[in-house]
């Protein structure tokens, strides 16, 4: 293993402190349990925005934490969900007397600690609301698996719904708004290469020299399929269109209901993409593959959109949501409306995105 | 029986054996998971053990109150509520207990497997810890009935928790990490199934000890 | 070779057309030769800024266009030195009436390639200054090689240029501002791994599974010297001091001379760090090194700036000069004024680095 | 005498020549460079030949100044002004002649060899092209001046180019980028002089075939 660390066990440690001098400016960290949170947090009356997932997927989720985007990240061990007592410490520190949305990332790991999370700050006084992204089309059958993944539109919902809560929204309509987010967002991602966690210190998994793994996730687990090599123009079409002819698709989730102070199962359903669409599009890189070759990607999948009568609004083109080192890419396409394109464009100041001031 | 300090060995031996067995679960997991059972397992386990000697004077209910407490907060994944739930389960069954008899130890296992399904909602066939955790509860039961001694039916138990995870290698996953393999989740046996069967052994092998 | 292309001859072209797809607001492209510029040149008065260099590095040159920063980027094939009519062309597409700055990583092709566009170019009587940046201090001898090394200042000079240029500086001015950079910054670099060339199809060099090559270029070319992998703080300390403690650095450069329409050789040399000195710092990616390692190499970088009474008053962290999908990392140390300081902060649109707007 | 259309069968031969050694030449860039020269003549020379047909009824000067504003605008590196330069320099020695007698053929080699040495300021033992340039033109002007037939000339020059390639081999580079290397520039075969010798011996050949 090949890694600039020093020792795995201080990976994550250490990382947060080189991002707390990185951007003191903009950030503060509390360690064991670990948090990165705004340096101005708590901000009075403003609904928090909370998320975290393991490490290895940087910039996400400490990265898009600032103005407009998250309030709080919890970062977990590399690839393993943050732990329940690590999600609440967040929810202390960033709560302004507004609540916390904690945007959740659909594993298995990641529900179950954040919905602990979500009881315990609940009993202890603060409102707390979970959203599940979960916008993986690779994964065909949520009757016989733990659903989709939650991936690319996870950087997408914290962007807008961290836009909103700048803007005043409460936490019912930043939830509603989260769920908007997730249900109009649909992934696909592949890989040329595993990565390697660090306390593993050998590759997740091999490929061939002329293989590639499609549909996999974030977390150096094996995708959808393995096959040979194809070009960069099949590949996106491959992705691209997965993502674009998928059906309607339909899931039962748990949210919080603050009248029955317990869980309640809702049933959401994505809607298919249709001619006229307006999207984001968000090409990532899975951490190994430069931005150029992003670009490649980016160029044939405008001319998909183009061809299915769907308008390319706003584009994300960098590594945004990784697996640390890994070789590969993913492609997200979220049809927006006019609330979340304004959202979308209104300031924001993080780490890892910046515009408008 | 199953005294205090039997549970408190146990732990110690578990926390060892996760140590030892690190790389293993860790390697099952790359084949269906994300590579860090055995990782993540031996994270909480250590610190479990770490906190043992400040357990010394503590009755069984709160050694393994504790011990969820600790697996919940270091663990992470899957297997951190999973494993803490288990725990903080069972040690609610026994609160207050110096040492245990057979029926404790049933109570204790089966608040344990309940809190598990709750937590992950999951059944025996999809893959998961359950498979061996359950048919070892079922078969502790058996045992204890049948009026085998306490360790002769942890000892059956351990068995039955490994044929359970034995039975694992065939299967397609329907919880987890590993479900999004589908057809490719086969002929891999599951980590935590295999994490729980040592889990039933080492208690076994501790009561046996006494 | 695995990588997200299509054919190797067409990377280069279709990265540019990815791009502008991504950045009509921001960028326009001339192909054959191939300029990329910004979308809103000529600037009528202003100076233009144009850089350029082999592909491979990006978002160096190309995502660098825009407000601020450049005005136009001429990409050479992947690792080749671009052609003097397309530095031509980039000149005659955004002079403004105010000359234009050509900023040169010292590389042998790159200074000819650029030397001739500069004559071409005045004798078309467009006012063409070139700028060696020659920061690497890998390079020990200048009396025997090519001279250092243009590598992780570019990234700063082009940004604290682009901000003169925006505030009206002429051409005298910022080419003397981009000296001023030039002999303030100071850079080194290492590699994890090799890169590959697209055309080329296997990687440069091979590296063994404890091995690093320490004191590389940006071109996936072998480096000062291969030795045992070492830890991120073991790296970073030596890759740190080499740059601090490096002497004062003198060289003759070729500048054109206006007056005589030739060329004259200047003498210019590095003043050494000193402590009490302001620092702008700057932790690049080669690449395929995720930003969660340069923050580790960060952390330690402040500690060694801070043991030598040097201040980091602005950071970079990021991939920003790169070797396609390189592991590995740079470290640039800039000493800056109040000047400089004022220009890097000032507004900045581009696809790679925005702020204050 | 060498003809216009020996002028031409030469840049065809060549261009035929790098694309075949394309690989071989990347290799030798790889070991102390950045792994392109072959890449580099290539893309120019294949430029190079796609022109030649628009070039029958033109002079030689016109044929050698057009190779190298093709070589100048396609090929770009450190090899593509230098080459480009050569060619241009040359062609401008040869101004309007359909044919070049012994004389023409040295000042062509002369006036390239100038450019290429005032453009890259480079001398003998730099380890770059000049090491086999300079051996080259030197070893032409000698044969001439013994009397020699063009031919022979021509072929002692590619002999001496290719001896001045080789003992670049354990030379040290002081000039592009191999020069970083310091040391470790040695034991290797420049890449600009092989490409510069293959040049030479398609130019003996073709003068040979005629
Ligand atoms: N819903 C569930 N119910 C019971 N056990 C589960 C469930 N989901 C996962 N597991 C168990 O967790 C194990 C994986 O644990 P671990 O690798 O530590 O967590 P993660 O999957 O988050 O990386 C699986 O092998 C399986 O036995
Ligand atoms: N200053 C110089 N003078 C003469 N030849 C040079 C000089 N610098 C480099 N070369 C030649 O150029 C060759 C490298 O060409 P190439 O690989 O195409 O360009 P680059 O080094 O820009 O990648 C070297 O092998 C050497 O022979
Ligand atoms: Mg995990
Ligand atoms: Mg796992
Ligand atoms: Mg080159
Ligand atoms: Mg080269």
């Amino acid at each position: 293993m090949k890694k600039l660390i020093n020792s795995p066990d201080d990976v994550v440690r250490e990382s947060i402190e080189g991002m707390i001098l990185a951007h003191g400016d903009l950030l503060k960290a509390h360690y064991e349990p670990n948090v990165i949170y705004r340096a101005d947090a708590p901000l009075n009356g403003q609904v928090a925005l909370v998320s975290g997932g393991g490490s290895g997927h940087e910039p996400m989720h400490g990265g898009f934490v600032g103005l407009g985007m998250l309030t709080a990240a919890a970062p977990g061990e590399v690839f393993t969900s943050p732990t329940p007592d690590q999600m609440l410490e967040a929810a202390k520190l960033v709560d302004g007397g507004a609540g916390v949305l904690n945007i959740v990332k659909n594993y298995t790991g990641d529900v179950m600690n954040f919905e602990m999370a979500a009881e315990l700050a609940n009993s202890e006084g603060i409102a707390v609301r979970n959203i599940l992204i979960d916008d993986d089309v690779a994964v065909k059958d949520s009757l016989y698996t733990a659903g989709r993944r939650g991936v690319g539109t996870t950087v997408l919902a914290e962007r807008i719904c961290g836009a909103a809560a700048e803007r005043g929204y409460d936490l019912d309509r930043i939830a509603d708004l989260c769920r908007q987010v997730n249900i109009n967002g649909r992934s696909m991602g592949m890989a040329l290469t595993s990565c390697t966690v660090p306390a593993k210190g050998s590759p997740t998994f091999e490929l061939g020299e002329r293989e590639m793994e499609i549909g996999i996730g974030i977390h150096g687990e094996p995708g959808q399929a393995r096959m040979d090599m194809k070009s960069a123009d099949e590949i996106t079409e491959m992705m691209a269109l997965e993502i674009i002819n998928d059906g309607a698709y339909s899931r039962t989730v748990r949210e919080w209901d603050s009248e029955a102070e317990d869980w309640k199962e809702v049933e959401i359903t994505d809607p298919p993409f249709a001619s006229g669409d307006r999207l984001i599009a968000f090409v990532n890189s899975m951490g190994g593959t430069p931005v150029s070759e992003l670009y490649i990607v980016y160029r044939k999948l405008a001319q998909i959109c183009d061809q299915h009568g769907l308008t390319i609004v706003r584009n994300l083109v960098g590594p945004y949501i990784t697996s640390l080192e890994m070789q590969g890419a993913s492609i997200t396409l979220l049809k927006v409306d006019d609330e979340m394109l304004a959202l979308w464009d209104s300031p924001l100041n993080t780490p890892a995105l910046r515009w408008g001031m | 029986m199953v005294t205090q300090s039997q549970v408190l060995a146990w732990l110690d031996r578990y926390a060892d054996l996760i140590a030892e067995q690190r790389e293993y679960l860790t390697e099952l997991d790359a084949a269906i998971g994300d590579a860090d059972h055995g990782i993540n397992m031996n994270r909480g386990f250590q610190k479990v053990k770490s906190q043992l000697p400040t357990m010394a004077d503590k009755d069984i209910g709160s050694i393994l109150k504790n011990t969820g407490m600790a697996l919940l907060s270091s663990v992470g994944g899957a297997s951190g509520p999973l494993y803490g739930t288990l725990f903080m389960r069972a040690g609610m069954k026994v609160d207050k207990k110096q040492a245990l008899t057979a029926d404790d130890l049933l109570a204790l296992l089966q608040g344990g497997l309940e809190g598990v399904i709750q937590r992950g909602k999951s059944q025996v066939g999809d893959k998961t810890m359950i498979d061996a955790f359950q048919p070892a509860v079922e078969g502790y039961e058996a045992a204890t009935h049948a009026g085998k001694s306490v360790v002769e039916a942890l000892t059956e138990a351990a068995d039955a928790a490994e044929a359970g995870r034995d039975a694992t290698l065939p299967l397609i996953a329907r919880k987890g990490r590993a479900s999004y393999l589908g057809e490719r989740s086969k002929d891999h046996l599951d980590p935590g199934a295999t994490s729980l069967a040592m889990l039933i052994r080492t208690l076994a092998e501790s009561a046996a000890e006494g």
